[in-house]
């Protein structure tokens, strides 16, 4: 009886023990694969300068427009999605608190739209410029990747917000908070740590994503200064430049890749850091 | 005079396959030309064609064969360069070597890629190599698997094999596979700089008239330089020879547009080979140059 | 792509590479998120985090090049001679791997917020009535936590449902009814994909995917209704 | 706007000089909570007077707290619960209103019977209900969060650790810092639930105490199972049982001459 | 194999039997709790006697609940806490086992301050201790949750409810709940942190005979802030302050002739 719990634990430890470490080490293999092929192409000009003439063709140059680019894009599309999704998801957990029907089928359909690829999404974003008379634009790349990553937002720190005792709401409520203070002061902070992941759930995918600005923010060698102009993506960069004939080319991709690993980590560890600064005051 | 800067400014939207070389025309042409500005975004021939024809830029770079379709909605175009599809094989495959002496005919091409008749090496006359022929094909709509089928009598879709997407990964897929049968861009087959073949893929000989084996005025693979001048010179036949295109909706009414394409059918032409595409023959050179001076 | 569109074959590519990778993540990262918040250092959990978010971040295409270059010569040459088959590598099964690694971030990382989200006091309960540190996570985490853990599945399985570039990297791409993992596939995202950038200039494609795009958004609206149901059913403990 | 203090001690007495003292602050008429299980609430009538303090008596489980809560509406959170009948704080029915229910809701601070930190530092949880109020001055909140810490006697405790978080806290603690949390927003009504149910005895004196001397300008309902606490305390007692008040009066009358036999058990055991 | 009842009467007898009564059940020694910012328990030693009720007595925020979580090692769940010194469980000392943690645990039951459901149905919580046990035997099982909801004087009120879901309850029956709970894997020590904070009169008078009546067979650790309660039930008193205790004896001495001053205006207040 006992031995067979001591088993029992045993053996959930030591499984939950190998499926950790082996999505430990898928990760890391992925990275290390990516950290292998890239960091030899790597350099401070590849970080720093715009591509030149025949960048393209293994010529001198840099990624720095992808990089900019890469940076107005997510974090834009990131402001927009929390802008939309923060009220949308405190609203689904506060004013409709009773209507658990209403609730449900609004997780629904946000669950739906995680799954429609980006390409559609940015089918879409596309079809609202024309619509809208915008041409491939910085812009246009922010508001079609905040309309693939709001959802996202939304639906992960919903997750969360689900998970806050009403007791939570009455304290507040009791206090004569109207639901937009109780949503903000006190559900927003119990949640801030699930909003942190969200967040940067979000931003990954934004930051990511390549087939949604493919046709929306197009491409280009030069950083963009207004909102209407083109801009180039990191992820565009990659994809592009792994299509190329040249191996050296080739290789920038991962360069590139590591780029974008070295962004992602900057944006992740700072955002976790403020996170647990705050995270402190959670009830649990 | 944010108008001007608007006559100043050539914008060009599309193919991924003529981004590079458009980059490079751009800037030397800003070399001679500094008030010019230029605002080039890459994103795939069917977008450069939607923006052209929405003239949401100036011009569209168009990597296939034009449709009667967009023909039908007014497409106005100038071919600037050319380039191939060649079939491939990986180097270690044992038929190789008999491959490389009789090649392949059209037909037989066309029966391993269209009508799947033929399935392993020996059904081909003159092979005794009992092993099966795995075919690869792009998954993506692409030029160069659209005028591959062409070339084959057939569409991108009726074209048989395991789907790989984008130009490197074909290649990619035939030197991993003893066995695997492709075909390229020939770019994506040459090293530019050294002229040599891409290491673990050889190329197909194509038996132009049919007559089991590969004459020597069929015998062009060994370089690249040679196989962009059979290219050019049409004894490598076309398809799988084909033009790249610069495309708008209906001829462009801005004089910078207009004296840039000309610049690049003229002077322009000098960089074509450096960036692994087949200079126009002159002949179309002159037509094209007619075709702006209307 | 043909001028009759026959849906089938896409659909049923497709079911079967989310079902092999939502059956080769979810347990995986059940038990990694459970491990990740239950049984290991704080220090582990910390430095993962971060991992995460950039594996969320990394583009797809780059999960396809790894998947070409690992996953496809690794299916070819060790896994499918194991079983006696012959394959390319490029099949439903490298797709599926493909789609289970990009899943991950997303299940792990909602499965771990709510697994820390459960409260102290019900863990005490169940440890003070003599619970192994299991049982409690298998009584307490995995109950409570359980509309959680079917919602990180619902997503990530949609999310798997609806990835193209990655998959059709791997797949191969072929029409093909085929039971064998080994054999090649065409998910329906990846024959929108690889018409795409075709689609704004041929109007005949246009429509035909928007096709394609919609019967996918109603096969996930299905999938999703299926897992709210199970939710709506767990939750109300 | 600075529209502090609201509900000050002078602007109660001037309210209270206003309107007749003998009016009832709160009125319940016919009300009723129920769950698709079963009523909780079977048709409630009561009158709270003003300044004084009501105790609610009755076993574990017969809707103390379902009582208190729907006072202050915050049934609403939970669906299962459905509310009928009226509710009247100062003759306005709360169960109707919609827009201006927080200004109601702050009119009653209600001490839940969990005390509920809210997650934040124990500074800004005292302060949380000042902010509300739109106060921003510095000092006068750190004043009123000083007053209020103190006059529960749990400022000694925490003063060195004000920006630790609030769950940090022995039940207790967190109990009276809710209790000092409601009253930092001067509400007119308190509703305490158990408020001293975590308490130590010296530290219940201290809330009785203040209760006493808060009765003087504010209602308070409390709910309680310590007799000899309301008999402190009380100036008119309700005797609840499974959802009904079947008991109310005078602490002396009901308390020393029981008419039902719940409550003649409920004192024997309660002394 | 079914090895219920572990813990019975009988065997509890016989253990007692052969063991010298008089060997204390635990013995702690040198227990020192700190956090970051200071210690919450210092250097605490005490011996608790087996087959009695010993009652901790203190203001709030000293340390109590710390005390009774060591005991069980719960502390293990806070990462902040830093446990060191010795608990002897039996002679063995729980803060070192590592695999017989979950059995040791089982020995002692803790009812803790706040009542925390499980998230399953009422009647699977009070099932949940003994399917840890590996009790498969419905009738059994049924057997046993009737007898401990009686025992707590709730299976009246929930028994048409059985399997509604448990948060549903008011506090003061989920605290009974978690008592039968507790007790239905009849542990050989309860901790007993404040099981009656929530309750009436007549509930508690049920607890307290049943603690009354357990005593013969087990060790009660009973935290209280109810003065009477600690007469009326305790063998040993033992009164902490800040994290220290600072007396300690037979409930007659002790709060008869309390020696220090914090003890004295406990007492008055508590009166
Ligand atoms: N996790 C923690 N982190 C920091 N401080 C803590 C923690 N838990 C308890 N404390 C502090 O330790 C002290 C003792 O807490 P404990 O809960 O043991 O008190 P208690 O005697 O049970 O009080 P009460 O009667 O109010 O329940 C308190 O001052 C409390 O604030
Ligand atoms: N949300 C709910 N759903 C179903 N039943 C409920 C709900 N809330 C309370 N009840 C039931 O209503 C009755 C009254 O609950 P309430 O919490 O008001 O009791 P109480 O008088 O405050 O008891 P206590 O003194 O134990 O706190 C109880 O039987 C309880 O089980
Ligand atoms: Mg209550
Ligand atoms: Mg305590
Ligand atoms: O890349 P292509 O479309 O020119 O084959």
């Amino acid at each position: 009886m006992r031995t067979w719990k001591v088993w029992e634990q045993q053996l959930a430890r030591g499984i939950s023990f190998l499926a950790a470490y082996s999505v430990i080490f898928i990760l890391l293999f992925l990275l290390f694969v990516v950290f292998s092929k890239g960091l030899k192409a790597l350099s401070w000009e590849t970080i720093f300068s715009l591509p030149k003439g025949g960048y393209y063709f293994g010529g001198e140059g840099g990624i720095l427009n992808a990089i900019v680019g890469s940076f107005y894009l997510s974090v834009g599309a990131t402001i927009l999605a929390v802008i939309i999704g923060v009220p949308a998801a405190l609203f689904i957990n506060v004013q409709l608190i009773r209507l658990k029907r209403t609730q449900n089928t609004i997780r629904y359909l946000l669950d739906a739209l995680w799954g429609i690829p980006s390409i559609v999404y940015g089918a879409f974003g596309f079809t609202l410029m024309l619509l809208l008379g915008l041409h491939a634009s910085l812009l246009a790349g922010i508001i079609t990747v905040a309309l693939l990553i709001t959802p996202i937002l939304v639906r992960a720190f919903d997750e969360v917000l689900k998970t806050i005792p009403v007791e939570l709401q009455e304290a507040s409520f009791s206090l004569g908070s109207t639901k937009t203070e109780t949503a903000l002061r006190v559900i927003f902070k119990q949640g801030l740590a699930g909003f942190i992941t969200a967040l940067l759930l979000a931003f990954g995918r934004g930051i990511g994503d390549a087939a949604s600005v493919l046709f929306t923010a197009g491409y280009t060698d030069n950083i963009p200064v207004t909102l209407d102009e083109p801009v180039a993506t990191l992820p565009l960069s990659i994809f592009f430049q792994l299509s190329s004939p040249i191996e050296e080319v080739r290789e920038r991709a991962y360069a590139a890749a590591v780029v974008l690993t070295f962004f992602i980590l900057l944006i992740s560890v700072s955002a976790r850091f403020l996170s647990k600064r705050y995270a402190k005051n959670i009830i649990k | 005079s944010s108008g001007r800067k608007k006559e100043q400014t050539i914008s060009l939207s599309g193919a991924f396959a003529l981004y590079p070389l458009v980059v490079k025309w751009s800037e030397e042409y800003q070399n001679e030309h500094p008030g010019i500005r230029f605002n080039i975004s890459a994103g795939g021939a069917g977008k450069g064609m939607a923006d052209a024809l929405s003239e949401t830029v100036d011009l569209g770079m168009f990597s296939r064969a034009i449709s009667p379709e967009e023909k039908a909605k007014g497409v106005w175009w100038v071919a600037v360069t050319k380039d191939a599809v060649i079939p491939t094989v990986n180097v270690a495959n044992p038929v190789w070597p008999v491959i490389q002496k009789r090649g392949l005919t059209h037909d037989e091409l066309r029966r391993i890629y269209v009508t799947g008749e033929i399935i392993r090496w020996n059904q081909l006359p003159g092979i005794s190599i009992d092993e099966a022929i795995n075919v690869y094909t792009r998954s993506d709509a692409c030029g160069a698997a659209g005028t591959w089928a062409a070339y084959l009598g057939g569409r991108q879709e009726d074209l048989k094999g395991i789907g790989v997407f984008g130009d490197p990964g074909l290649a990619d897929a035939v030197v991993k596979d003893e066995k695997g049968v492709g075909y390229n861009n020939t770019i994506y087959l040459y090293n530019v700089k050294t002229g040599r073949k891409n290491p673990g893929i050889e190329v197909i000989p194509i038996d132009v008239n049919g007559n089991g084996t590969i004459d020597a005025n069929e015998n062009f693979y060994d370089t690249f330089n040679q196989v962009l001048e059979a290219i050019g010179n049409g004894a490598y036949p076309s398809p799988p020879a084909r033009d790249l295109y610069l495309v708008a909706k209906g001829k462009p009414q801005k004089q910078a547009t207009l004296d840039f394409l000309k610049w690049i059918v003229t002077k322009g032409q000098v960089f074509v080979s450096e960036a692994g595409y087949v200079p126009l023959p002159k002949e179309v050179l002159d037509e094209q140059v007619t075709k702006l001076q209307q | 792509m043909k001028g009759e569109f026959g849906f089938m074959p896409f659909i049923y590519s497709s079911a079967y590479v989310t079902v092999l990778a939502f059956i080769l993540s979810a347990p995986l990262c059940l038990f990694a998120a459970i491990y990740l918040t239950q049984f290991g250092k704080h220090r582990l959990l910390q430095v993962m985090l971060p991992v995460i978010d950039i594996l969320a971040g990394i583009p797809s295409v780059v999960y396809g090049v790894w998947g070409v270059l690992v996953i496809v010569p690794a299916v070819a040459e060790y896994v499918a001679p194991l079983f006696g088959v012959a394959s390319s590598g490029y099949s439903l099964l490298s797709g599926g791997i493909v789609l289970a690694v990009m899943c991950i971030p997303y299940m792990l990382n909602m499965l771990i917020e709510v697994f820390q989200t459960i409260p102290v006091g019900m863990k005490e309960a169940s440890l003070s009535l003599g619970a192994t540190h299991w049982e409690m996570v298998k009584h307490v985490i995995i109950r409570k936590g359980f509309p959680g853990i079917l919602s990180a599945f619902g997503l990530g399985i949609a999310k798997a449902f609806g990835e193209t570039i990655a998959v059709l990297m791997v797949v191969g791409n072929t029409l093909d009814i085929s039971v064998s993992p080994f054999s090649p596939g065409y998910p329906l995202p990846a024959l929108i994909a690889n018409n795409y950038g075709e689609m704004m200039s041929i109007p005949d494609y246009d429509s035909a995917l928007m096709f394609a795009a919609l019967l996918l958004f109603v096969i996930i609206l299905i999938i999703n209704l299926f897992f709210r149901y199970f939710i709506h059913q767990t939750e109300k403990i | 706007m600075i529209t502090y203090p609201v509900f000050s001690y002078q602007k109660a007495k001037r309210m209270v000089n206003h309107q007749e003292k003998q009016t009832p602050i709160i009125e319940i008429k016919g009300l009723n909570v129920r769950t698709r299980e079963g009523e909780i609430l079977k048709n409630i009538n009561l009158k709270i007077p003003r300044n004084k303090i009501v105790v609610l008596l009755g076993p574990s489980g017969c809707g103390k707290t379902t009582l208190l809560k729907s006072l202050n509406r915050l049934t609403d959170l939970h669906k299962e619960l459905q509310v009928s009948g009226e509710v009247l704080i100062d003759g306005v029915d709360i169960l109707k209103v919609s827009r201006d229910l927080p200004a109601m809701r702050q009119k009653m601070g209600l001490l839940s019977q969990r005390p509920f930190p809210l997650p934040v530092s124990i500074y800004r949880n005292v302060a949380y209900g000042l902010k509300l109020k739109g106060i921003r001055n510095k000092d006068l909140i750190a004043h009123s969060v000083e007053t209020n810490l103190k006059r529960v006697g749990l400022w000694d405790e925490v003063k060195n650790r004000l920006n630790s978080p609030a769950n940090s806290l022995s039940i207790g603690q967190q109990q009276r810092l809710c209790l000092a949390r409601g009253l930092a927003v001067k509400p007119a009504i308190i509703l305490a639930d158990e408020p001293t149910s975590a308490l130590d005895p010296i530290s219940t004196r201290i809330i009785e105490n203040l209760f006493k001397e808060l009765k003087e300008h504010y209602t308070i309902i409390l709910v309680t199972h310590v007799l000899r606490q309301a008999v402190r305390l009380a100036d008119h007692v309700v005797f609840m049982y499974y959802g009904d008040i079947i008991e109310q009066g005078h602490p002396d009358d009901i308390l020393k001459h029981p008419k039902t036999e719940v409550l003649k058990k409920y004192l024997v055991d309660g002394n």
